[in-house]
């Protein structure tokens, strides 16, 4: 059942898959959106920002540091990329792989340390596991683990501006396997019926943890699920930052048409988080091959060619990024728990009767308030 | 009552643009039961939305509605549908407020028609109640009469929490009294003691208020029982509750959700934990049975003043 | 929103839809699956069987004697030609309207009409509403309310089979609106996935209660839905029992290749059930334009043609019917009703002690047992 | 536990050509606890399988699988993502038999792992076992040790009805036992009493039994507390309860589940029921609040021994 594909670069073999970079780092004159290259190093910078970040948040879960990190090796650039072709208008709901994009925006990287560390400056006050962030200022939906249920919220959220008449898009962000939910479903059903002005965006993986993609789903691909719902759907090589970019900005330019669903073609590199091991269930060879297709290698390919990347630079932004990710780890961790109180406020807008009592019992008992 | 709650929506959407009314057969036909009658006609298809068949899809819009700061009002055709929608409605609704940091409350509220009584056989006649109060981060509302399901969905739309709002099948049509005109609320943390009593302290909401009311009346003068409507069921106005049991000593919960883990155990567990010196006899439970709805037999299953009278007299002179 | 299509007859505005009897009552040589003439006649009397039936239960509910009946108006052949198409071995997986299919596999009239009263002899002993039979010496499922549900029993179920390497299919019959809900799509992915012997009969009668087909998705078809899980589709005049005949039989016979997903284009000629008035939602003209598509005036014409019919064995057979179901509710309604211990068993293989405390308080209540 | 759990499927699937296990990831990788470990490789993927990520599929199809005639064995990956398949559970699989008029049971165990203390936060950490309660026609099992884990699921396996069996994940590895060989099984109508005492009856099931343990052996010798493991908690084994209670006058309930309509409401219900003039103490309960589970503060949020002690003192001196 495991699949040796050839890594999306090589899209002779895969001609139904839109993609701009060829394996020689030249962009097809054709398709290119033709980006400032200012906007693509910083495309590029964030890819590796997302990269080195992931790697250290692994290093402190082996350390015991943090208890859990969901990364997403492999999947930059259509996390990134997709992010950066988002209009400021735009909203984004996340699945959990997706913390690049929320950075994109300018989440402050010391709130997201927090998060991964739970403490009192968490934004969701160490109520949800690391990787489970919200950033209503960035537009930013929260981050839950069940999956597919963002995706009904981002066609209700999309649906309602169309209904106040607000022109933004809402750009939701899955998985192969979430393709299985009843959220999928319900989601691109509404969208197509609504014309809801949402952009469905399948990371196809190849993995939903151990499932291959071809054992989810016997469809001829995910982008072929769009027709059931009489939704527009592309399939993109999601390794190809300028591919992605330009699939997604389409879709968001006409996204007053109605919405589109665009299967973004990966690979999952790393373990489906800190608690899985891929060798359980796939050949390294199978991990090798798709290594060549490294989003992060073929764009700064690009770059290089164009002459606005360097060994230089990249050893630089490596070594100033560790040092900012340190500096916050090194905060996070002198943060305090978050407080008692905190457990038992936000369930309602106001605290109930029951609530209070609760607090009260737990003050009394033998751990006080931490205040 | 279908009459009060289609006119607590229409001033709802008269006054608060944010507010929407969606679900099944809601919108041309004006819902099943009549409730949204004619309000397509003057809110417009884009306010009054009939959708596709799937109330997952339904609530999960409405979650995504309310983010962008809507008001929805989703309906579920039946209390026994609302399952499909259960995922939404527990992990994501009950729980956004809380896990976002407070960075989205979810102001959105479910109403759906519950409840025996009108020949519904297994899946049009549930009271699934107790299911939603386990939930933390969901109300649950429940009127027994036109003016309060008025009030009640006013409040319930304002307020700035998930809301379970169900209606008793059983009165939509049975129960009528003068509804005022014009905008009131009942507010969501009051219960309402409907019959003042001394001897045992009856507690019920929705259609087996009646009930309740005329097993009282069945015993009275001889046993005096007091009956309380707890109208929002949870959180509940356990101040009510514990006031009066501790002044009669006797309790007697009824409705007609199975028994096992219905909401008739929390509220015997809560006068235990709050009134247990003052108890005179053990806190008794009149509900439904633990079997599926069942059709022909449907008024052996309910627990009706027959079946509350006993318990009501045993009470009294244990 | 209400579209006035023509009547299926009229296939040639609808090329996409395969029909073999034409507006003449000629069938299509090219497609016409040849039945035995004894056989077609066969398949005319039970759908006329099923409309006598239908018409008499909506009396019994207006006259107050049975509380409910959902009928099948409009798609007989949709139901008993595609039941007539199944081997012996084949299971039914019934939605609420496909009693015809149960009586064509021989359940006795008597059983139906205790069940339309749930009395005594109720297969399911009074304890579900009219209509909502089962039949497992028929192979015919439960019938339950929720929607879309019995979809995924029928993968299930085949998907046993076929891991027992018994050779049967399942054939599930869902509306329209059935569709948009979580099982239809769970099940279409399972079956494709799996491959299970499962043949998907979607009744397309434009209509679930008051939404029109239209709006229940975008998609240019439902039978276009079968590609987004690989599975195999075909669009069928399902107001053509000859037809319906053709596309069930062959789906069947190729089931354990997999799965096939049948739309049936058919009509709901009456209301939703006896509690809708479908006045409040579409226009009589529309209904008007399709009685002229009846696949018991469509069957019966080419019949005649045939020379297998004529008005005199119609209205014997209707008297016949019509004897046959008074003397039936005669009966029915002189059963007493379920003892009351029945509704306390059968909710698990044995009854546990606090059912066996609940049948007791009930006993002693001033209801005694009815016994 | 694991390895006892992933022993009783080998037994069943070794004797019994017609248990079936499905879910996600439970084939190739044996679970992402490990607990299919090895199935795969004996029983071949047509009976060890790997489905898509669709629990109501998970569920559903197992629903089919067993009126067909096996005995399926689906796997929810945490029991906080059993929701879409509530609909198929309640709807369906809780009713078949019922509403088919006997003609078609349900034999099926949905295995799922729950509870919290694996800092797992919202979705990795409920106990949702009350919801299933509820449910008329289902059967609730949840094993505390090893040696109970493999004998009840053996017995779920062979069992007419549909079983949920919470599996408490916190000590999947902790609670270390020899377990028996071959194949034994453990009555679903049983509780145990794990620790005899005379002063006070602790009810509790899973992981939380060994926090009322520890709560237990902290007060002791002054207060002689009883500890009652329920295993089976729905149907309950009330007579091991009563007993108890009549003897102890005094009974203290503990869940991880939220308070409000937790199984423990049920409990405390009961006991008043059947043993209200032995009642030396109201009946408390020590549970999980009633917020969503906690990442950080999952030791404030979980009933665990340091809250269970001063409720036995207390009810001990009430
Ligand atoms: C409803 C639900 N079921 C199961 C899980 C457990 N789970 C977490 S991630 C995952 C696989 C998701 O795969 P995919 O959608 O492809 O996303 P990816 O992780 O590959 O980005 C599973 C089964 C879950 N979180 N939610
Ligand atoms: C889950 C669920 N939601 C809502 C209903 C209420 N309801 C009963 S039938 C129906 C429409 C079904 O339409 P369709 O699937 O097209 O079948 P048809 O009745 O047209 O044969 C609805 C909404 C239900 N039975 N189940
Ligand atoms: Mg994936
Ligand atoms: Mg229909």
């Amino acid at each position: 059942m495991i699949r040796y594909e050839l890594p999306p670069s090589r899209n002779i073999e895969h001609p139904d898959i839109e993609t701009v970079l060829g394996a020689d780092g030249r962009a097809d004159p054709h398709l290119d959106p033709k980006l400032d290259t200012a906007l693509v190093v910083r495309i590029y910078e964030a890819m590796l920002r997302t990269r080195v970040l992931d790697d250290r948040m692994l290093a402190l879960q082996r350390q015991g540091r943090v208890s859990f990190h969901v990364g997403c090796r492999g999947e930059e650039a259509a996390i990134i990329a997709a992010a950066a072709a988002l209009r400021a208008e735009d909203w984004i709901f996340p699945c959990y792989r997706e913390l690049g994009a929320l950075l994109w925006r300018g989440f402050p990287l010391q709130r997201y340390v927090d998060n991964m560390f739970g403490n009192a400056d968490d934004v969701v006050q160490g109520r949800q596991m690391p990787d489970h962030v919200t950033g209503r200022q960035w537009q930013y939906a929260s981050v839950s683990s069940p999956i597919g249920t963002q995706i009904m919220h981002a066609v209700g959220f999309g649906w309602a501006a169309k209904l106040k008449k607000e022109k933004l898009a809402t750009a939701v962000f899955f998985g192969d396997g979430a393709t299985s939910t009843p959220d999928f479903h319900t989601g691109l059903n509404f969208a197509g019926v609504y014309k809801t002005p949402t952009v469905f965006l399948c990371r196809n993986n190849r993995w939903a943890i151990s499932v291959p993609s071809d054992k989810q789903t016997a469809s001829a691909s995910f982008a072929a699920k769009g027709a059931a719902y009489g939704v527009r759907s592309v399939r993109v090589d999601g390794n190809d930052a300028l591919a992605t970019y330009r699939a997604v900005r389409e879709a968001v330019e006409r996204s007053e048409q109605g919405p589109t669903l665009i299967e973004l073609v990966t690979y999952r590199l790393g373990g489906h988080s800190t608690s899985d091991d891929p060798k359980a269930y796939r050949l390294q060879e199978e991990v090798d091959l798709q290594i060549k297709g490294d989003p992060l290698t073929r764009l700064r390919r690009h770059l290089e060619l164009l002459g606005a990347w360097s060994e230089l630079q990249e050893r630089r932004l490596v070594g100033q990024l560790d040092a900012e990710i340190k500096a916050c780890v090194e905060i996070a961790e002198k943060k305090p728990a978050p407080a008692l109180r905190s457990m038992f406020d936000g369930v309602y807008a106001e605290r109930p009767w029951h609530l209070d009592e609760q607090y009260e019992t737990s003050k009394r008992g033998p751990r006080p308030e931490k205040e | 009552m279908v009459q009060a709650i289609n006119d607590a929506l229409r001033i709802s959407m008269r006054g608060d643009e944010r507010v929407v009314v969606l679900g099944e057969d809601v919108g041309k036909v004006g819902g099943v039961f009549r409730v949204t009658a004619g309000l397509q006609d003057e809110f417009g298809s884009e306010r009054v939305i009939d959708t596709p068949l799937a109330e997952g899809g339904i609530v999960g819009a409405s979650i995504g509605m309310a983010m962008y700061g809507l008001r929805p009002v989703p309906e579920i055709q039946f209390a026994d549908f609302i399952y499909p929608a259960f995922d939404q409605i527990v992990s994501e609704a009950a729980k956004y407020r809380y896990r976002s940091g407070g960075e989205f409350g979810i102001p959105m509220v479910i109403r759906t028609p519950f409840g025996g009584g009108i020949r519904g056989g297994h899946y049009h006649s549930q009271s699934p109640e107790s299911l939603f109060i386990h939930v933390a981060g969901l109300k649950v509302v429940c009127p027994s009469n036109p003016v309060d399901a008025k009030g009640l969905l006013l409040s319930a739309i304002r307020d700035e929490d998930p809301v379970l709002f169900f209606e008793p099948k059983r009165v939509y049509r049975a129960a009528k009294m003068d509804v005022p005109d014009g905008d009131y609320t009942v507010p969501l943390t009051k219960a309402k003691v409907v019959r003042p009593g001394e001897h045992v302290t009856v507690i019920a909401w929705g259609a087996m208020l009646y009930e309740a009311i005329a097993a009282a009346e069945h015993v009275a003068p001889k046993v005096d029982v007091e009956v309380i409507d707890l109208r929002t069921l949870w959180p509940v106005d356990i101040d009510t509750i514990v006031e009066s049991v501790k002044r009669t000593g006797r309790v007697v919960v009824v409705h007609e959700a199975p028994r096992t883990c219905g909401f008739g155990a929390e509220l015997v567990s809560l006068v235990c934990e709050k009134a247990f010196l003052h108890l005179e006899a053990p806190p008794v439970r009149v509900t439904g049975h633990d079997t599926p709805f069942p059709y022909t037999l449907e008024n052996d299953y309910l627990p009706l003043a027959h079946r509350i009278v006993p318990a009501l007299l045993e009470t009294a002179a244990y």
